[in-house]
């Protein structure tokens, strides 16, 4: 990327290099932003309301497009042709920036996330440190919202929504050292390139703290990412909407967009640290089509768990804010410490990872799928003859 | 440090079961039923046949008694009757019903005599103004039915007729002992 | 709760046996009552349901205190409470169903007051039950209740005018500037 | 270590620290009142200083209207006093004019109305267990519940026309028999059905979330429940073993084998939103009991008494009492032997449930308002009338 400004700054003297460098920065993060992570999130936003339906014997969007595949862009054309309301009595500046500043804090976590060998944005040598960090902006964003909109109920959901996330960084902090300390680094790629494409050589199979470690660490992205059960902020039988409420149009969409997006960005981050992110199995030398069976690879790995968020949230109810503290603090922060410990612990005693236990761990988990499928049937057969369909 | 222990496991046994029951639904078909374009048949055919939808009067049949007009709670039936004094025989000149105030609740039905006042299985009565959806059923002033006693013999009105007592033939009667026309049941 | 249990799955037979029990019972009542309240207390009346004991409006306190806390009563719960107009008596009548779940027993009382000035005595300090009810019977029909704590409209708005389960009640044509009045469009015929 | 943060009823500071009591507007247009009701909420942050119930949103006077409409006219009312149970406030209306008016109801009817009633017990209860589950946060047990409340809806369309507003009993009996194979249709949704009730349990009443959101909330002792008056299901859950249907039984329910559910506090206490939210549960189950031994035992003959259409009881006044799935709904009717009633009051199981949250809601979080709404059953017609 920068060795094709600096060529065509090169080739074009007469045009100050800086210049030249920042605007086109500028338009390839735009062509991302547009040919990527939007359809990402408009196409999530599909995914996410068809499978709800389907677990609530329902059929959901199936009218715009194949399927109800173009849904989610005839609602943002909607939105944007909506009218743009913006209360009287709120604070003007504040309300009107914090979408975008919600918006801006997920896509600039996108940098850092690797789709292959070579498609990153940018290796950054702190990597996750910084994309922990910048999806915090967010909470700023939406406690501008919650503030701003001058509603009591947008403020009690900007208040939650900043409480909860700042606690939650500590318990998804912690979750994260245990892979650090497994790849020895920080950047994205580096974790990345320490774990193989099979799957006992994922993180997640490096040791059993690592596999709790991993759950927690989902848990917790849930927590960051609004999506229930913890999605207190914008509690609608609560809150009405949250910090949303006085957003219409647009603006309301961003909203949105984000907590889509944002669930991309989780599931991006759970398979990159703990499922082997890009890794595929060296079948060719044509870089080129290495890249693409990468970028497929942890798209579907990302978009696995995106679809297990949709599903939770789809199964449970919401958890109250002062049990919200009490997981936090009470569950999560002091069992992501001892995985830390135990992970130490157990680098000290297999510093080359020991593979029975990997192989195990692999077991353990097939067992626990093989149970629910069991489960499954269960719950199938005892509501089998239910005569659905029937008009 | 027990109960903490069994808090956590509840948590994940629960969840997990939880989570089973969604996952089962992927296997299982969808209820919706896509109204109105996307049906297998019209949705009126699907009504059973007590349901109240819109009221209907057939002018054929109608001995203009006013029976309905005194059973409505909400007064949204209005008849006037004239006797003709050439023909003695009474003339019915409004049969109006007013659909936006109506209840559907099924009260003017009952005391029919000839089933001639009738709630159809139409619903669908989304209009743009209140006075649209008054129903003026006569145009030009009808000559009530007279009930024949040897049963009706005119073509056109008989089979009218006939749905009509099939149609009152439906609600319970007290006079006779066996229940209606319905099955025993059970 | 034993006489609940007692009844409970009852044959019809059983039922009836403890109603006329209980109807044999109201003469005791009211003596128990006579005896404590003196002439506050008034006849027991005969009605083709059921009888009650009428009692003078400035008792009736005094007189459900003594209910829910005699130990052989015990009508722990307020089951309803209605008002009604009668304005050929001049008189409001308000009517206690009284309960009691610990014998399984029930009980009217009936309170007559002027139709003028209606002044009862709130029932709110011994059964909770009464405040929201007193309320209702104050918005619909003006009673007023000695002794209530929050004695507000509490079905029609503040500033409603009347009080409309009263007999000689008459709708006002407007509120605000609504019309309380939809007009009928039977019988009209307009353009067409 | 742990910091208490101290509250004050006042305006003052607590701890130094000067904080003020927020006043909420919650309603009337509100995703969780179930209707149209307002709580003006005092809150300190997000626990509840005081919730005031403001109610009267729809009060549509049906108690005036009795007065208007003559003895028949009125029954079409009564499924609006409660339009989620309408089956129930028609049976008690019926009740109120056949006992005033000396009417003797065929047995078959009394089935008949059992029946219907029992089967809008079940949705009734199916829509308070959905709005439970989608207040506290899920939304798929919503949509369960409401898909197997439409297969009732159609049962009990077929049965007497309409989905919501029945309007299926009359004075003297019902207006329909039971349609042609009737009891087949109805035994086959119960026997799917019943088992669901089942998966309903394994979805939400045992998930770990819920019972911690509703277990130990707002508790209400049954002193607490009898001196407001609470009926129904909510007294039940404060261990309160009493149910109009087994201890004052009307119509034929003692001719039915059928077990009360009470609280029990399995999860926490006595009385807390989770008992409230399982005896409503349960009570489907005991609900298609009572409904199989109906259709069993459904006796020939008339469904309807010969009752004039001019229909004129004599001077009297009765208090009728009817478990409706809110509970004891409480009737007072007056006739002075004319036509049309002289005064019907109604008290309503959702308005005795209302009048118990202002003296629930000191110390509740806002979210516990919404669970012990739900909790509640409360449905806002019914208390507006």
């Amino acid at each position: 990327m920068l060795e094709f400004l600096n060529g065509l700054a090169a080739a074009n003297p007469e045009v100050p290099g800086v210049l030249l460098r920042v605007a086109g920065m500028l338009a390839f993060g735009a062509l991302v932003v547009f040919v990527f992570i939007l359809p990402v999130a408009g196409i999530t936003s599909w995914v996410e309301r068809r499978v709800w339906a389907r677990i609530q014997s329902r059929i959901g969007p199936n009218r715009v497009g194949p399927g109800g595949f173009l849904q989610w862009l005839a609602d943002g054309l909607k939105n944007l042709l909506k009218e743009d309301v913006i209360p009287q009595a709120v604070d003007e500046p504040l309300f009107r920036i914090a979408p975008y500043l919600v918006v801006a804090g997920f896509v600039a976590a996108f940098v850092a996330i690797p789709f292959g060998g070579s498609l990153i944005i940018a290796d950054l040598n702190i990597g996750i440190l910084y994309i922990t960090a910048i999806t915090s902006l967010v909470v700023v964003g939406i406690l501008m919202a919650g503030w701003s909109s001058n509603n009591k109920w947008s403020m009690l959901g900007g208040i939650r929504s900043a409480t909860q996330i700042i606690s939650y960084e500590i318990p998804l902090g912690l979750t994260i050292f245990p892979v650090v300390l497994v790849s020895g680094t920080l950047s994205t790629q580096g974790i990345t390139a320490a774990q193989g494409w099979a799957p006992h050589t994922w993180h997640m199979f490096h040791n059993p703290f690592l596999l709790v470690s991993f759950l927690l660490f989902f848990v917790c992205a849930l927590a960051e990412g609004n999506r229930t059960p913890f999605d207190l902020p914008e509690a609608e039988s609560e809150l009405v909407a949250g910090f949303a409420t006085e957003y219409s149009g647009m603006r309301s969409l961003l909203f949105f967009l984000a907590e889509w997006g944002n669930l991309y960005v989780i599931g991006a981050l759970v398979a990159t640290l703990f499922m082997g992110g890009w890794q595929v199995p060296r079948f060719t030398d044509d870089p080129t089509l290495l890249a693409v069976a990468q970028f497929f690879t942890i798209f579907l790995k990302a978009y696995f768990w995106v679809f297990v968020a949709m599903w939770v949230r789809a199964t449970l109810p919401r958890i109250r804010i002062d049990q919200l503290m009490a997981l936090c603090w009470k569950y999560l922060v002091p069992m992501a410490l001892l995985n830390t410990l135990g992970t130490a612990f157990f680098m000290v005693l297999f510093p080359e990872g020991s593979l029975v236990v990997r192989i195990a761990l692999v077991a353990v988990v097939l067992a626990i799928i093989f149970v629910f499928a069991r489960r499954v049937r269960f719950h199938l057969a005892r509501a089998r003859g239910l005569g659905y369909g029937a008009v | 440090m027990r109960e903490y222990v069994a808090n956590v496991v509840q948590a994940a046994t629960s969840i997990f079961d939880g989570l089973s029951v969604t996952f089962s639904h992927f296997f299982r078909e969808p209820y919706t039923i896509q109204y109105p374009d996307r049906m297998p048949i019209p949705v009126q055919d699907t009504l059973p046949y007590r349901y109240r939808g819109f009221l209907d009067v057939d002018l054929e049949i109608c001995t203009g008694c006013l029976a309905c007009q005194r059973a409505c709670p909400i007064d949204c039936i209005l008849i006037e009757t004239r006797k003709d004094k050439e023909t003695k025989s009474m003339l019915i000149e409004t049969f109006d019903i007013d659909l936006a105030k109506c209840m559907y609740c099924g009260l003017c039905t009952e005391p029919c005599p000839t089933g001639s006042i009738h709630h159809t299985r139409e619903f669908e009565g989304a209009d743009f103004s209140l006075e649209s959806m008054v129903r003026r059923f006569i145009k030009e002033p009808v000559t009530a039915y007279k009930p024949k006693k040897k049963g009706e013999d005119d073509p056109v009105v008989a089979p009218i007729l006939e749905r009509g007592k099939r149609y009152i033939a439906e609600f319970a009667d007290p006079k006779d002992d066996a229940p209606a026309a319905a099955g025993k049941g059970g | 709760m034993a006489g609940a249990a007692e009844c409970g799955g009852g044959s019809v037979a059983l039922v009836e046996l403890s109603r006329v029990e209980r109807d044999m019972e109201i003469a005791a009542i009211r003596r128990l009552l006579h005896d404590k309240l003196g002439a506050a207390v008034g006849v027991v009346e005969e009605g083709p349901h059921y009888e009650s004991i009428r009692i003078d409006d400035d008792a009736v306190e005094r007189a459900a205190m003594l209910l829910r806390d005699t130990p052989e009563l015990r009508f722990d719960c307020l089951s309803n409470l209605s008002g009604c107009d009668y304005p050929g008596r001049g008189a409001i009548d308000i009517v206690y169903d009284l309960y009691s779940y610990e014998f399984d027993r029930s009980l009217v009382l009936r309170v007559s007051t002027r139709r003028g000035d209606p002044l009862v005595d709130s029932v709110e300090r011994v059964w909770p039950a009464a405040n929201w009810l007193e309320r209702e019977v104050f918005d619909l029909l003006g009673v007023r209740f000695r002794g209530h704590s929050d004695l507000r409209r509490i079905l029609l708005p503040e500033d409603w005018v009347g009080h409309p389960l009263r007999k000689d009640y008459v709708e006002p044509e407007q509120y605000h500037g609504i019309s309380t009045v939809r007009e009928s469009m039977l019988g009209i015929r307009s353009g067409s | 270590m742990s910091v208490e943060i101290e509250f004050t009823d006042d305006h003052g500071s607590a701890g130094g620290f000067a904080t003020e009591e927020m006043t909420l507007n919650m309603g009337p247009q509100h995703p969780s009142t179930h209707g149209v009701l307002r709580f003006v909420v005092k809150a300190d942050g997000e626990v509840m200083r005081r919730a005031v119930p403001d109610v009267g949103y729809l009060h549509r006077s049906i108690e005036k209207i009795a007065e208007k409409v003559g003895w028949h006219g009125f029954m079409p009312y009564t499924d609006r006093v409660d339009y989620v149970a309408a089956m129930t406030c028609n049976q008690a209306w019926a009740m109120a004019a056949e006992s005033l008016g000396g009417v003797e109801v065929p047995r078959r009817a009394e089935y008949c109305r059992v029946i219907a009633a029992e089967l809008g017990r079940i949705c009734s209860h199916l829509l308070a267990f959905g709005a439970m589950g989608m207040d506290i946060g899920a939304f798929t047990p919503f949509t369960h519940a409401i898909r197997e409340r439409e297969m009732i809806n159609d049962l009990l369309e077929e049965l007497c026309g309409a989905r919501l507003t029945f309007n299926y009993l009359r004075i003297g009996g019902v207006a329909w028999d039971l349609p042609p194979d009737y009891a087949h249709k109805v035994l086959r949704f119960l026997d799917r059905f019943i088992p669901l009730v089942d998966e309903f349990d394994d979805l939400l009443s045992n998930n770990k979330i819920y019972i911690e959101r509703l277990a130990d909330v707002a508790v209400i002792s049954p002193e607490m429940a009898i001196a407001y008056n609470l009926v129904g299901p909510n007294l039940r859950a404060s261990g309160v073993d009493y149910d109009l249907r087994r201890d004052r039984p009307y119509s034929v329910y003692p001719d039915f084998d059928f077990t009360v559910p009470v609280g029990k506090g399995t999860w926490g206490s006595v009385g807390d939103c989770w008992e409230r939210y399982i005896v409503r549960l349960h009570e489907m189950r005991e609900s298609a009991k009572i409904v199989r031994q109906a259709l069993e035992g459904l006796p020939g003959g008339p469904v309807i008494a010969k009752v004039r259409r001019n229909f004129k009881p004599p001077a009297g006044e009765v208090h009728i009492r009817v478990e409706t799935p809110r509970g004891d709904q409480s009737w007072y009717v007056v006739s002075d032997g004319s036509e049309r009633p002289y005064r019907v009051h109604i008290r309503t199981g959702s308005f005795s449930a209302m009048s118990i949250i202002e003296s629930l809601s000191n110390g509740l979080m806002i979210a516990d308002l919404v669970a012990l709404i739900a909790s509640l059953d409360v449905v806002a017609p019914e208390v507006d009338r």
